[in-house]
């Protein structure tokens, strides 16, 4: 042990906390001084896109399922966002409900980011809150089978038949399409009991890692589309022609990603160096 | 597309759910056939994973070295969980092979155990490892350290590490963000590491840190290699051959996508 | 969030902050008394929020409206729901069996009759899909590519036979394609947590007036 | 007796609920029984969630009570603070019938709850990056091919990587859309058949770690 250390050798024994500082700072910097590069869109953020509008007529029902809890905020919300403005754009009126049991913050905080859009619509017309349903697959089946059997009132105990948007809706069937945000695995529910009995489209707007899980999804078909993490969001922004958090959060996403890779890099040369010399 | 309920004259099965009730009915009866064979004494071998393998490379390792070998099976679930529990199971099950390894080979054995629900099962394998090759005088239960908490468990951990300087290192069960930290952590001591999770949003990472890794469903099976339990292996060998059934139909789906012949595509639709 | 001007706020506001550098002082530090009083208060709050929106609220609507009409056999669910929580008294344990039945045989039943179209037949069939008309040497490619990938890392999963021979060419190249999948599936992951990450350290700003709220 | 009610029952109950949602699924008719059973069960999982919360809490309460070492404070406070949230929460419902109309339960919720979740859920990130630098090696081919194929993915992602070299993003978009679909769909499908076999033994009363009868008894 007592060898004279190589340079790489000194290099791998920092500690790693000295990388942890680092990142923090790093992130830092492009809200200080924004870093903006133009973003690309990905063929799944525009099929979600395109396909919500060619689906969407005015007045058709949608449901956005918030599946993501208030932690996940910084990465779902801006894509969440972005498609409640656009479906309030093609004139959908939204029925909102969750599976996650701080749902409740959720929803304000997509009220307050859409606020502009909601000014000119009426709760109970345009739109409804049912509130909170327990993250299971029963669940998430019974609400295809009669919405009323889980939800008889709204959240604040209006019963849906005096709602005047929910007069007729009860079923999978007379929804037009559900987007659903999640950090687990809520869509596969969609999937399994909304998309394959019923047909109705389905498109997932959540965390990174599912735009590599449900890919195959997306290829064969089964989701219409899939926004993929705060880049999708931020393509989303893009494509709505409104950037915002997400746009701006891409400069802390070029610096991290940037750091990660020189990390990766200097590690495996370091690696092969010394294990050259060993050799 | 998808079928939807468009009632037909005179059938019973909803349309475009054919396929789906066929391969339903033949994987359980495979299952079935498989599990009846198994229980009466057929032995039903699991191909040999290189991770198994390594494993007595591993604790020779730290028989050479004089020092300790780690295992953990993560904190991601409870026994009771329906994702998670099998997994633990099945790390369980590996656990009592190293722990028969360690005791032939005298190495010490050190296990983090985060999930008060598997801590009586875990006591009752090491025992009877231990039993098993003759050395229960070895075993203690302060062999288990049992500590509740995902960042204490993770401290530590890491604290053991710095301290014992583990030569192996075994990461087997269900995992959540630990993975990443103990990977590092081990790799960082220079230890061995053998990984092992059905998990895919850590499977990543146990490759990146880990020599050798056990991936999804080869965690099930090698536990059920080493507990011998005939409904596992029944069921792995019933899957097994629904597998061989998808890829004889996807070669052959294959060439005809060639000549654009949709016939099999319309099958599997039905 | 808008900048907080009410005293409750602004309070809420660096209350929320300091909690955020007692959680941090972990990692940038080592484990300490801040950060456990912090881990702690993150636990009460979410036992508590937990409890409210689910087991209580959400059981009294979901059960209240029936009752009410008449439909006395609502009794029953809660009934069973109730007889969970002997899943904690070793005597009795075998009680809290029966509501699980329930709920393992709804969750098996709809998980297994969901997953074998989307999952197997749905993925065959995307899998063998030629491409369109007209399409170019790249689509082709794409579509050997994932055919053979995919008909390789199925066989890689065979568990009960010894990749001997040809599969065994076979099985290591499907290794392989699984490994490209869990690569991109590490760069996603990557993407998320940093996206979190970069979320915390804007708020860090946020709290302090460098970065617009 | 008591030994079949403890377990043939059981697994006959499970069997059952199995086989009623098979039905309604495949064959045609209305099947009013499956939808009953769905919203029981829907109710039964909702009740059963304070049962993790329920057993958490006593475990603090031990803490507590045996004062255990550097941990019962922490204890303590814990309580007090679930205790303050829980009946400020039930107050708003039972006034209000929603309880973020309780102005200390919307605070709480609002600004400590919310900082403390997204605090803790993006923590990892420091521990990939510093994994990033001290762990992952291309120490096998396995290792290399993953290494490759996420930094592509990550540098596609970032903006930045099609600045730096515009094939990147070429070569990023191909493994997203195309090299990480058959590892991808081979899970699915191997998963799909676990869930099967699993479903299947649990249908027979042959798996059974969810009734609590591996865990001791």
């Amino acid at each position: 042990m007592s060898e004279e250390l190589t340079f790489w050798e000194k290099l791998a024994r920092i500690d790693r906390r000295v990388f942890y500082w680092i990142l923090f700072i790093g992130l830092m910097i492009p809200f200080i001084r924004p870093i903006m590069f133009p973003i690309s869109i990905s063929p799944s953020t525009r099929d979600l896109y395109e396909g919500i509008i060619e689906m969407v007529e005015p007045g058709d029902v949608v449901v956005m399922n918030i599946a993501f809890g208030v932690s996940a905020w910084p990465e779902c919300m801006p894509a969440f966002a972005a498609c409640t403005k656009l479906l309030i754009k093609e004139g959908a009126k939204i029925i909102f409900w969750g599976a996650y049991y701080d749902v409740d913050l959720s929803y304000e905080e997509v009220l307050r980011r859409c606020e502009d859009y909601f000014k000119d619509l009426k709760y109970g017309e345009d739109y409804v809150y049912l509130g909170y349903y327990p993250y299971q697959e029963a669940a998430v089946a019974q609400l295809a089978s009669s919405i009323r059997s889980i939800f008889e009132t709204d959240n604040y105990g209006t019963p849906l038949d005096e709602i005047p948007m929910m007069k007729n809706v009860d079923k999978a069937t007379d929804i037009k399409l559900v987007l659903s945000g999640d950090t687990g695995d809520v869509c596969d529910y969609y999937i399994r009991q909304w998309r394959i009995p019923y047909g109705v489209p389905v498109a997932e707007i959540g965390i990174a890692m599912l735009g590599s899980s449900y890919m195959p999804f997306y290829k064969s078909g089964v989701l219409f589309g899939m926004s993929v993490g705060v880049r999708g969001g931020a393509e989303l922004e893009k494509l709505i022609g409104e950037p915002g958090e997400a746009t701006i959060r891409m400069g802390a996403i070029n610096i991290s990603h940037i750091l990660v890779i020189i990390a990766v890099v200097l590690a495996n040369i370091g690696y092969f160096a010394s294990r050259g010399r060993r050799r | 597309m998808v079928g939807k309920r468009e009632e037909e004259d005179m059938a019973i099965i909803v349309s475009g759910r054919g396929m789906a009730l066929v391969i339903l009915v033949l994987s359980y009866i495979l299952f079935y056939i498989f599990m009846y064979l198994g229980r009466k004494g057929r032995e039903i071998p699991v191909r040999t994973l290189p991770p198994m393998a390594a494993i007595p490379e591993g604790i020779g390792r730290a028989a050479e070295m004089g020092r300790p070998v780690m295992f953990t099976p993560g904190i991601a679930g409870d026994l009771n969980d329906p994702t998670q529990g099998p997994q633990v199971l099945a790390a369980i099950s590996i656990l009592g092979y190293i722990a028969r390894e360690c005791a032939r080979t005298g190495v010490k054995l050190d296990v983090f155990m985060p999930i008060p629900t598997a801590l009586p099962l875990t006591e009752e394998t090491l025992r009877t490892a231990y039993m098993a090759e003759g050395k229960p005088e070895e075993f203690s239960p302060d062999m288990i350290h049992f500590i509740a908490g995902q960042s204490p468990y993770l401290t530590a951990v890491l604290g053991y590490f710095q301290r014992e300087r583990p030569a192996t290192n075994f990461l087997i069960g269900g995992f959540y963000y630990e993975s990443v930290v103990m990977g590092e952590g081990g790799n960082t001591i220079g230890a061995f590491q053998i990984g092992g999770t059905a998990n895919t949003h850590q499977m990543p990472f146990l490759v990146a840190t880990c020599d050798y890794v056990l991936l999804a469903e080869e965690l099930y099976a090698a536990g059920a290699s080493i507990s011998k339990d005939p409904d596992i292996l029944g069921c792995l060998r019933g899957e097994d051959i629904m597998k061989f059934i998808l890829i004889a139909l996807m070669i052959i789906g294959f060439i005809l996508g060639f000549a654009r012949n949709p016939a099999l595509i319309n099958v599997l639709r039905w | 969030m808008p900048y907080p001007t009410d005293p409750a706020g602004i309070a809420g506001l660096w209350i929320a902050w300091l909690l955020m550098l007692m959680i941090y002082s972990y990692p940038l530090y080592k484990e300490n008394p801040a950060f456990r009083f912090a881990e702690h208060t993150y636990v009460g709050l979410m036992l508590a929020i937990m409890l409210v929106r689910t087991t209580i609220t959400t059981t009294i609507r979901m059960v209240g409206p029936p009752l009410m009409q008449g439909k006395v056999w609502y009794v029953i669910p809660i009934i069973l729901g109730f007889m969970m929580f002997f899943l904690l008294t070793p005597k009795y344990r075998w009680i809290s069996r029966y509501p699980i039945a329930i709920l393992v045989g709804a969750g098996f039943g709809l998980g297994m009759r969901g997953v074998l179209i989307p999952d197997i037949t749905n993925q065959v069939i995307s899998t063998i899909t030629p491409p369109v008309t007209g399409a170019g040497a790249v689509d082709w490619w794409n579509y050997i590519y994932i055919a053979i990938g995919t008909i390789c890392a199925v066989m890689y999963f065979v568990l009960t036979w010894e990749h001997r021979g040809g599969m065994g060419y076979a099985t290591r190249l499907g290794r392989w394609i699984i490994m490209i999948g869990l690569g991109a599936y590490f760069g996603n992951t990557v993407l998320f947590r940093m996206a979190m990450l970069s979320g915390r350290a804007q708020f860090f700003l946020q709290v302090l007036k460098i970065a617009p709220m | 007796m008591a030994e079949v009610l403890r377990r043939e029952v059981v697994y006959l109950i499970t069997a059952i609920v199995t086989i009623l949602m098979f039905i309604e699924f495949f064959f045609i008719g209305t099947w009013n029984v499956a939808e009953e059973l769905r919203t029981w069960a829907t109710i039964i999982a909702n009740i059963s969630i304070a049962l993790g919360a329920v057993r958490l809490l006593a475990e603090h309460a031990k803490n507590v009570q045996r004062r255990r070492a550097g941990v019962w404070p922490f204890s303590i406070w814990l309580w007090i603070i679930f205790l303050v949230t829980l009946l400020s929460g039930l107050a708003g419902y039972v006034i209000k019938q929603d309880a973020m109309t309780n102005p200390l339960y919307n605070w709480l919720f609002t600004w400590p709850y919310t900082s403390l979740g997204q605090t803790l859920y993006a923590i990892t990130g420091f521990y990939i990056f510093s994994a990033a630098y001290r762990a992952f090696r291309a120490r096998n081919i396995d290792a290399a091919l993953l290494l490759i194929a996420g930094c592509f993915v990550i540098l596609t992602n970032a903006p930045i990587g099609g600045v730096i070299w515009s094939g990147i993003p070429v070569i990023g978009r191909w493994f997203l859309d195309y090299g990480q679909v058959p590892g991808m769909r081979c899970f699915l499908i191997v998963a799909a058949f676990g869930m099967l076999a699993y479903g299947f033994r649990a249908l027979l009363g042959r798996e059974r770690g969810f009734y609590g009868e591996v865990a001791g008894e």
